[in-house]
Order: structure tokens, then C-alpha cells, then sequence
């Protein structure tokens, strides 16, 4: 019976693809309830998953999508992480759809809306998958899913701006998708295999054996650079802040904090289970992405300290934080690895909480988004003042929020990183010294005590579901802030069974 | 026979190379679309030398249909087909009009 | 002097006013700090403006200069890993392994279809195929999204069309081409397991016979043969066929979920072989040429009805 | 191991490359998408002349007898090919259809050209 839980991550990615179609076929809002419940069963669906992980032996299993083993046909696979990061996405996707509830019903013309839970329920899908998959093809069929999909997400705000964003993010991600392809492509032909262990046994044999070696570190360079293009590394990042800052908030929400999210753990389960971290050290990507990630903390920053528009500011810490991200990968010692798996954990919670509340926010300032239109707007709209402080506490790392966990995990690893230790400490120190400016500087300007003038403008009401859902990203946020310690046990677990079980 | 399938193969190659920059080279919205669908056509050809005729029906049927006519639909919204017929149309009045003068 | 300025700065910064680059507009509000008439607001907002501007500039061309050393650095790279690659035509590559002889040598007997490639995309790797027709489908739905103009009023067209169904030749030809087109495409789709082709080549030429009887009789002749209900339903259908079928072969493939498949893969070479793909071949070509179909009369009139 | 043997490969990379180039450096938006196309097919091509084999046939095995798969060629980059194609004209159509809804609101195909009108738009 307990064996039946292992078809739920196939049930999940089919289910989700199906629910497109369903909500493509329904009229109206019924759509939207096809997709939140959608979202509820995969997270419950998830949650079973990794329970009989943890409960199992190996903690990992294999399922075949078809009558043929390995070599021969697809198969999807699920160890601890998996199964732990689909469920995270999913939540945060809930509670962003739910939260920006009321954003959307005013941005998105009534008769699109029904396609933008349509396709929510896409990239619910195609994430599912990119976590599950065990063939790199697959991967790729389902990262041009995502990309395709969340472009809709957002052009279907339906503006001029909205529109070039989409333009640009479009263009940046076929840019990616193209490198990815030729990535996967040159790998097949060195190798003649495209499932994930079989590949990583032709890989061992491959960099051993030495003949291959110069096309095997162009094809892994192109993957990774691939995926770096579409998460927004440092100098991809120009996307950013117009992409995020023009579509509605639940985009942005989801944009920034599960789809970016879902091409990095892409790239982690390949070098992890399809490159092998031994080959992947031994190539040298790991310095140029430790540099990059580095060089995105501080420019990111920078970048929005100068900024006027309060989500271009998110957007851009988002591309310092995808910073931190890389730069634990590029250090590449377990405890850093687990700091850049807790940081996409965090930053995904964190994130969607900021991009909804200062949807709040702006709302509250009369659609305006510049910071001289924001004074004193947290006085009309508590809850979202409230969340976008304490959203702000846990990106500059406060203890007891989500944020402060994987820094500290961070400057734990620079000790073991050797020379690159230096250049961590200060690029941590730099980097939090301006997140705590930007922060304070916004948390000071939306806080500013009411005037005269402007104080006799009415309270706009908060909808309970914005502000049940911004109460609940606080609860997960502070919750994983106190527990950290058996979240980066498991993944350090999971890292494990990356590693070495196959 | 041996040695013309090579050659053929070649040939075709190099007008790939050869449409692919000159797509890139025109001007004109109008020429870089229908050298861009003869691009496609001689894919397809070369499809069928590398025995996968699937490909060939698809590259056909996709690339050189379903895509040239999108694209001729995207130009004549965007009233870039009709520009190009008016500057002949001008440019043809022009020669009569000279041709009437040196009457 | 200095702290002074620098800390009027900070706080007009923290308040949101000014950013700390833009020194210009900075200078000029400690100038006259006192009183600042709209005129000198105006001037300010301007100089800011140009400034950006100029930013916005900037960065293009730095980005594209980086951008021609980065292509240039890309064909570098490609052709010498071209250099180490394995040998073209020949059968000593790695490609050429347990997979592919597994492929050819099993696949008739375990899929049924003598086509190899279409028992592979719709048996082996049916998992990618259900991703491709699902990337068709979003694709339809972000170009409803951008296109679809139903609800707005329907704006006469500058450039009435030409009515091609009086034209003699046209008119002939187009008798002559589309049955004949239509029947390709139809045989396609449904030998997709005998020859070659298949869902995705014999959808597209269906596609391609019903785009080109749009174009010769009129897109309203055209959306009654072919409505929008008629599209949306069949598109439905096919891919929730698509989804069903698929799981149920995912489902059966693990033993420990102690059902097995009922289906068969038949005699191969019968034109009733090879279990599921046949009808999967079906489905695929009637969301492809669903989809081609929706593309075309999107551009053609921003709506589908 | 020879640049002249493989050919096919290098003009699929150079194809690729073009395609590149033009999907990154050109103003033009429809150029933009042809550029996209050709490093698409560049892609494709590369691919399938990985699965080609001399003298080898068409992979359509005859329906009784033993098949030796040597007198065949290799079906898998067929099959990827395919996808690869349906994937591309997917996303070509969506890139043509925001470059219609821009022309219309912007009367310009550059890009750039379209953020300062946006820009001036917003003033």
C-alpha cells in the first residue's frame, strides 16, 4: 500500500498538465478554483512523498514513465530534495495567487484571467517536473513550458511596459534555452545517452579516460551558462527589474520566487546527478560562477540603492541574492552547498512575501510605485506595512527570520573555502551593509510619520485573503527562521543522496 | 552516383550558409522572409539526404508553411507588405512618367 | 562643510527624493534649499530625465560591445569542440550504443510500429511527446492572450482581402489541391507507425490544408467549417485522450502497482498495430492542426470566431 | 578529429552562431525571431548528423525477420528533432504575436527605440 505513494510525483506533474486543460475548458472564474485546489493537492501529494522517503531505507526511488528500464525508457526519480522543493514552490505559488488575489482581478482584463490560471497551472507543471525529472531531454521540453508560460504570466497585464518586459524576458530566455539545447545536444553525441545515471556513468568514464574532455567542459559551460541566463546571474540580470517591476504582484511573486528558483535546482540536480560534483570541480565553472555570484551580490545592491521604484529595488536585491545562490555553489564545500539550497528556500519565501506586500503598498499609494508616492502608505495599509517589514528584517538577516539561517551558514563555510574565504567575508559584509541600507531607507520612507497634507487620506481596507496569506508567509518564514536546524539536516541528506546514490 | 551525393550534399550546405547570411545581411522585412522559407526548403532537402524523412515532411510542412505564412501575416499587420507595394507602384509611375517625357 | 552635505544628502535619499548619484540635481537643491519654485522643479526633473536617458544609452553599448566579443569567443569555442568531436558518418560514434540497437533491433517487436522513430517519441519516450503537445498548447493560449480581441468591437479591415474563390485558376487549383491535401495529411497521421511521419508532420499538414482553404474561400466560410467551438472542443478532448492514455501506460509500466496493461502491441506491419500509438498519433495531429489552424486565424483576425 | 570530415557539424555550428548573433545583436524584432529560427535549426542540424550512419537506411524495419540494426541509422535525434521542431514553432508564433501587439502600440519593430517611447510615454 505504502508503495502506491510513489506514483504521486508522476500524478502530480500529469495532474497539473491536466488541470490546464480543465481550466481551459471551464468558464469564467471557476478556473481559479481548479488551480488553488490543484495546488492544495500537490503540496499535500509532495508532503506524502518526502514522509516515505524519510521512512524508506534508501530515501530515494526511481519510477518509470513507461514499460522499459533506464537505458531504454524515461524515468522520473525522487530522493529528499525533490519532493521538499516542489512542495515549498507550490506553497509559495498558493499563497502568491492567493494574495495577489485582488491585483489581479484590477490588472489582468476580465476575459484573460481564466488563461492566467491556466497558465499558473502550466508552470505548476512544468516545475513539478524540472524537480522530478531523470531525463535531461524531458528537462528541457519542460523548461520551454515554463519559459513560454511565465512570459504569459506576464503579458497578461496587458500594458505597453508589461508588454516590452515580456519582449525582453523572452528574448534573455530563448538566449538561454538555445544554450541549454546545444549544452544537452553535445553531451548526447559525446556520450549517446540522455538519462540522468546513465549519463553520469558515460561522464566518470569519459573525464578518466581523457579523450573527450575539451567538448565535455564546452557542453557543461553552455549548460550551466544556459541556466544561469534564465535564473538572472549577474551580468544576465538586466531583465530583472523590468520584468519583475511591471507585471502584477502574484507574477512577480511567482516569477522571482519559484520559477527563477525552479532553473537553479535544475542546474544543481544536473551537476549533481548528471555531471558528478568531482567532474564539475575539475572543469574550473565553479570559480567563474563564484565570481559572478559575488560580483551580483555587490552590483545588485548597488543597483538598488540607485533605484527610485520600490519593486525595481526588490528586483534588484533579487539579483544579489540569486548572487549568494551561485556563490555557494562556486565555493563548493557541503556546508556551502547547503547554505545555497537553505538561501533558495528562503529567498523563494521571502521574496514573494516582499513582491506581495509592496503590491499592498502600492495600492495603498494610489498605483504609484516610486518612493516619493510611498510616504507614510504603510499608515493606510497595516498588514502590508507589517509584512514588508518583516519581509525586509528577514533579507537583511535578522535572527529568527528565514534570511539570517543561510548567512550565517554562509560565513560558516567561508572557513573551510581556503582562499576564496576572504573574498566571502567581505562580499557578505558589503553586501548585508547595503541590504540593511535599501531596506531601512524603504521601511523609513513607507513609515514616515503622517503629515498634515496627507493625513487625512482614508485606510483602504486589506481583502482577508491578502492578509491571511501575508500572516501565514510570515508564520512559514519565522517558522523556518527557528527550525533551521532540522531543514538543513535534511538537506544535507539530500545532498547526500545526491551525491553518491544512484 | 557514388561521388554526386557528397557533392550534392555540399552544395546544399553552402546555400544554407549562404540564406542564413543573407537573411541576416537584408534590409527589407519582405526579402528576409522569403529567403528565411527558402532557408527552411533546403533544410528540408537535407533532411532527407540525413534519411530522416519525418523531419523533411515536418521541416516542410512547419517551417516552410505554417511559419512563412505566419510571418506574412505579422508583416501585413504590421503594413510592411503594402509599404513595399506602394514604393514600386511609385517607383513604376516614376519610369512611365519619364518614359512619357522622352516621348 | 563635507558631513553636512553628506548627511542632507542621506536624508533626502532615505526619504525617497533624490538618489545619491544624481549630483547635478543635488548640487542644485542645496543651492537653493529654501525655496524651490516649480520653474527650478521642472529644470531638475528635466536634467534628471536626460541623464537617465543617456544611462539607458550607455549600457546598450556597452552591452553590445560585450556582446560581439562574446560571439566571437562562441565560434571560436564551437569549432574547435567541433575539431574533437567524433567523425561524422561514421558508425564508431558513442551515439551509436546499446540504446540505439535496442531501439532498432527490440522496437518492432516490444511498440508494435515499424516506424522506429514513432515508437519511440509515443512508447519509450512518451514522456517528452506529452510535454511537446503541452508546450503546443501554451503556446495557443499565450497567443490568445496577446491576440485575442473578442471582446472589443471588430474594426473593419483597412485592406479588404481579395476574394480568391472567384478567381478561375485559383479557385480550380484550390479544388484540385485541398482534398488532396487533406487526404495526405489524414494518411500521415494515421500510418504514422508504418512510414514516416505522424502526429506532428501529418497535424501540420492538415493544419496547412485548412490555412490554405481559409485563405482561398474566406476566413467566414472557413470558421464554418471549422469553428471556434468545433477547435476548443477537439483540442480538449485530444489532450485530456493524450493524459488518460498516458497514465494509464505510466501506471500499468510499474509492477508494483500490480495492474498490467491490457494493451497489445499487435501484429507489426497491420495497419491496426502497435497499441496506443495509433490512436496517440491522432490525437497528437489533431491538437497540432488545431493549434496551427488557431495560429493562422489569430494573425489573420485577432479573434477566433 | 577533423574539421574537414566533420562539415556537417561545423556548418551547424556556424549556422547556430549566426542565428545567435542575430537573436542578440539586431535592432529589428521579426530579425530577432528569424535569428532565433536559424539557431534553432543550426541545433537540429548538429543533432541529426550525429544520428546519420553511411549506407545506412531510414529506420523503418521491415515487419518480419531479423533487423540488424547496423543497416540502419539512429532513430533517437529523429525523434529529439521533432520535439525540437514543434518546440521552435511554438515559441516563434508567441514571439510574433507580442511583436504584432508592440508594432501596434509603438509603431517601431527596436526595441530600444520602444523603452523611450515608453519612457516618455510615462512622463
Amino acid at each position: 500500500m505504502m508503495d502506491f505513494l510513489m506514483n504521486f510525483p508522476f500524478i502530480t506533474i500529469v495532474l497539473s498538465l491536466f488541470s490546464a486543460v480543465v481550466a481551459f475548458a471551464f468558464k469564467g472564474s471557476r478556473a481559479r478554483f481548479v488551480t488553488y485546489f490543484l495546488l492544495l493537492a500537490g503540496a499535500v501529494m509532495s508532503c506524502f512523498v518526502l514522509a516515505y522517503n524519510l521512512s524508506s531505507e534508501t530515501g530515494y526511488f526511481v519510477y518509470r514513465m513507461g514499460h522499459y528500464d533506464a537505458p531504454i525508457g524515461n524515468e522520473i526519480s525522487a530522493g529528499l530534495l525533490e519532493p521538499f522543493f516542489v512542495l515549498i514552490f507550490e506553497v509559495v505559488m498558493l499563497l502568491s495567487v492567493l494574495g495577489g488575489k485582488r491585483r489581479i482581478f484590477s490588472d489582468i482584463p476580465e476575459e484573460k484571467q481564466k488563461l492566467f490560471y491556466v497558465m499558473i497551472n502550466l508552470c505548476h507543471a512544468a516545475l513539478a517536473a524540472l524537480c522530478y525529472t531523470n531525463d535531461i531531454f524531458t528537462a528541457y521540453v519542460f523548461v520551454e513550458i515554463c519559459t513560454i508560460a511565465s512570459c504569459s504570466l506576464l503579458m497578461a497585464s496587458d500594458k505597453g511596459k508589461s508588454l516590452i518586459a515580456a519582449t525582453r524576458y523572452m528574448i534573455f530566455s530563448l538566449i538561454g534555452s538555445g544554450f541549454l539545447l546545444i549544452g544537452i545536444i553535445l553531451i548526447y553525441s559525446i556520450t549517446g545517452h540522455l538519462l540522468f545515471t546513465n549519463l553520469y556513468e558515460a561522464i566518470t568514464l569519459l573525464w578518466r579516460d581523457g579523450s573527450y574532455n575539451f567538448p565535455l567542459t564546452v557542453a557543461i559551460g553552455l549548460i550551466v551558462s544556459g541556466l544561469c541566463v534564465k535564473s538572472g546571474l549577474f551580468p544576465f540580470h538586466f531583465w530583472m527589474p523590468d520584468t519583475y517591476g511591471t507585471a502584477t504582484p502574484a507574477a512577480s511573486a511567482i516569477l522571482s520566487g519559484v520559477i527563477s528558483k525552479g532553473y537553479i535546482f535544475l542546474l544543481f540536480k544536473i551537476i549533481f546527478r548528471v555531471i558528478g560534483f568531482d567532474v564539475f570541480l575539475a572543469t574550473g565553472v565553479q570559480n567563474i560562477l563564484f565570481v559572478f555570484g559575488i560580483l551580483g551580490m555587490v552590483v545588485g545592491s548597488v543597483s538598488a540603492i540607485r533605484t527610485k521604484n520600490i519593486k525595481f529595488m526588490i528586483a534588484f536585491s533579487s539579483a544579489a541574492q540569486i548572487g549568494y545562490i551561485y556563490m555557494g555553489l562556486g565555493l563548493g564545500t557541503r556546508t556551502a552547498l547547503v547554505a545555497s539550497l537553505f538561501q533558495i528556500i528562503s529567498h523563494s519565501l521571502t521574496k514573494s512575501m516582499l513582491f506581495i506586500s509592496a503590491g499592498g503598498l502600492c495600492d495603498a499609494a494610489g498605483g504609484k510605485q516610486d518612493f516619493a508616492s510611498l510616504r507614510s502608505c504603510a499608515h493606510k495599509n497595516k498588514v502590508a506595512g507589517a509584512v514588508f517589514l518583516a519581509g525586509a528584517l528577514s533579507m537583511v538577516g535578522v535572527p529568527i527570520f528565514a534570511g539570517f539561517i543561510p548567512k550565517l551558514l554562509f560565513a560558516a563555510s567561508a572557513f573551510e573555502g581556503g582562499a576564496k574565504m576572504f573574498f566571502v567575508l567581505i562580499a557578505l559584509a558589503v553586501s548585508t551593509m547595503l541590504n540593511v541600507m535599501y531596506f531601512m531607507r524603504t521601511a523609513l520612507t513607507v513609515y514616515y510619520p503622517l503629515g498634515a497634507e496627507n493625513g487625512a487620506q482614508a485606510k483602504t481596507r486589506a481583502c482577508a485573503s491578502f492578509a491571511v496569506c501575508t500572516i501565514v508567509f510570515i508564520a512559514l518564514n519565522i517558522a523556518v527562521g527557528l527550525n533551521s536546524q532540522p531543514i538543513s539536516s535534511l538537506l544535507e541528506k539530500g545532498i547526500e543522496l545526491f551525491m553518491n546514490v544512484r | 552516383m557514388e561521388l554526386l551525393i557528397p557533392i550534392f550534399r555540399m552544395i546544399l550546405l553552402i546555400s544554407l550558409l549562404v540564406c542564413a547570411v543573407a537573411t541576416a545581411l537584408s534590409k527589407k522585412p519582405m526579402t528576409m522572409i522569403i529567403i528565411f522559407t527558402a532557408y527552411s526548403i533546403i533544410m528540408s532537402v537535407v533532411w532527407v539526404l540525413l534519411r530522416s524523412p519525418d523531419l523533411a515532411i515536418t521541416e516542410a510542412a512547419v517551417g516552410a508553411g505554417v511559419t512563412g505564412v505566419l510571418f506574412f501575416l505579422t508583416l501585413r499587420k504590421l503594413h510592411l507588405i503594402d509599404k513595399d507595394k506602394e514604393e514600386e507602384l511609385r517607383a513604376a509611375n516614376e519610369s512611365k512618367e519619364e518614359k512619357n517625357d522622352e516621348k | 562643510m563635507m558631513k553636512n552635505k553628506f548627511s542632507e544628502k542621506f536624508s533626502a535619499w532615505l526619504s525617497g527624493e533624490v538618489d545619491l548619484t544624481e549630483k547635478i540635481a543635488e548640487e542644485k537643491r542645496t543651492e537653493a534649499p529654501s525655496r524651490i519654485s516649480k520653474k527650478e522643479e521642472a529644470e531638475e526633473t528635466k536634467i534628471i530625465r536626460s541623464l537617465e536617458k543617456k544611462e539607458i544609452k550607455l549600457s546598450f553599448k556597452e552591452y553590445k560591445v560585450l556582446s560581439v566579443v562574446f560571439c566571437v569567443i562562441l565560434i571560436g569555442i564551437l569549432t574547435a569542440t567541433v575539431y574533437f568531436l567524433p567523425t561524422f558518418a561514421s558508425s564508431d560514434v558513442p551515439a551509436v550504443n546499446e540504446v540505439y540497437e535496442h531501439y532498432v533491433a527490440q522496437g518492432r517487436d516490444e511498440t508494435g510500429a515499424v516506424n522506429t522513430v514513432a515508437g519511440m517519441i509515443l512508447d519509450y519516450r512518451a514522456f517528452d511527446t506529452l510535454g511537446e503537445s503541452f508546450v503546443l498548447f501554451t503556446a495557443t493560449c499565450a497567443v490568445l492572450i496577446l491576440m485575442d480581441d473578442k471582446h472589443k468591437k471588430p474594426k473593419k479591415e483597412m485592406h479588404e482581402t481579395v476574394n480568391y474563390s472567384r478567381d478561375p485558376i485559383v479557385k480550380s487549383m484550390a479544388a484540385i489541391l485541398i482534398p488532396l491535401i487533406l487526404v495526405f495529411g489524414a494518411y500521415i497521421l494515421v500510418n504514422g507507425h508504418l512510414s514516416p511521419g505522424g502526429g506532428f508532420s501529418g497535424g501540420a499538414i492538415l493544419g496547412a490544408g485548412f490555412i490554405l482553404y481559409a485563405m482561398v474561400y474566406g476566413d467566414e466560410q472557413a470558421l464554418k467549417v471549422l469553428s471556434e467551438r468545433k477547435i476548443k472542443v477537439v483540442t480538449i478532448c485530444s489532450l485530456s485522450f493524450y493524459c488518460l492514455a498516458k497514465s494509464y501506460s505510466f501506471f500499468t509500466g510499474n509492477e508494483f502497482n500490480g495492474v498490467h496493461s491490457v494493451i497489445s502491441a499487435g501484429t507489426p506491419g497491420d495497419i491496426l498495430s502497435g497499441g496506443l500509438i495509433m490512436p496517440l498519433n491522432i490525437a497528437v495531429g489533431l491538437v497540432v492542426c488545431c493549434t496551427m489552424y488557431s495560429f493562422y486565424m489569430l494573425f489573420k483576425r485577432g479573434r477566433m470566431n | 578529429m577533423n574539421l574537414l570530415e566533420n562539415y556537417e557539424e561545423l556548418v551547424a555550428m556556424i549556422l547556430f552562431v549566426i542565428g545567435f548573433t542575430m537573436l542578440v545583436f539586431s535592432k529589428n524584432l521579426l530579425k530577432k525571431i528569424i535569428g532565433l529560427n536559424i539557431m534553432d535549426t543550426g541545433v537540429y542540424l548538429f543533432l541529426a548528423s550525429m544520428g546519420y550512419i553511411k549506407d545506412a537506411l531510414t529506420p523503418i524495419v521491415p515487419a518480419e525477420g531479423e533487423v540488424n540494426p547496423m543497416d540502419y541509422i539512429n532513430p533517437i535525434p529523429s525523434g529529439l528533432v521533432l520535439t525540437g521542431i514543434v518546440v521552435s514553432v511554438s515559441v516563434s508564433a508567441l514571439t510574433l504575436a507580442l511583436c504584432v501587439r508592440l508594432y501596434k502600440k509603438y509603431h517601431t519593430l527596436d526595441l530600444d527605440e520602444m523603452y523611450m517611447h515608453m519612457k516618455k510615454e510615462e512622463e
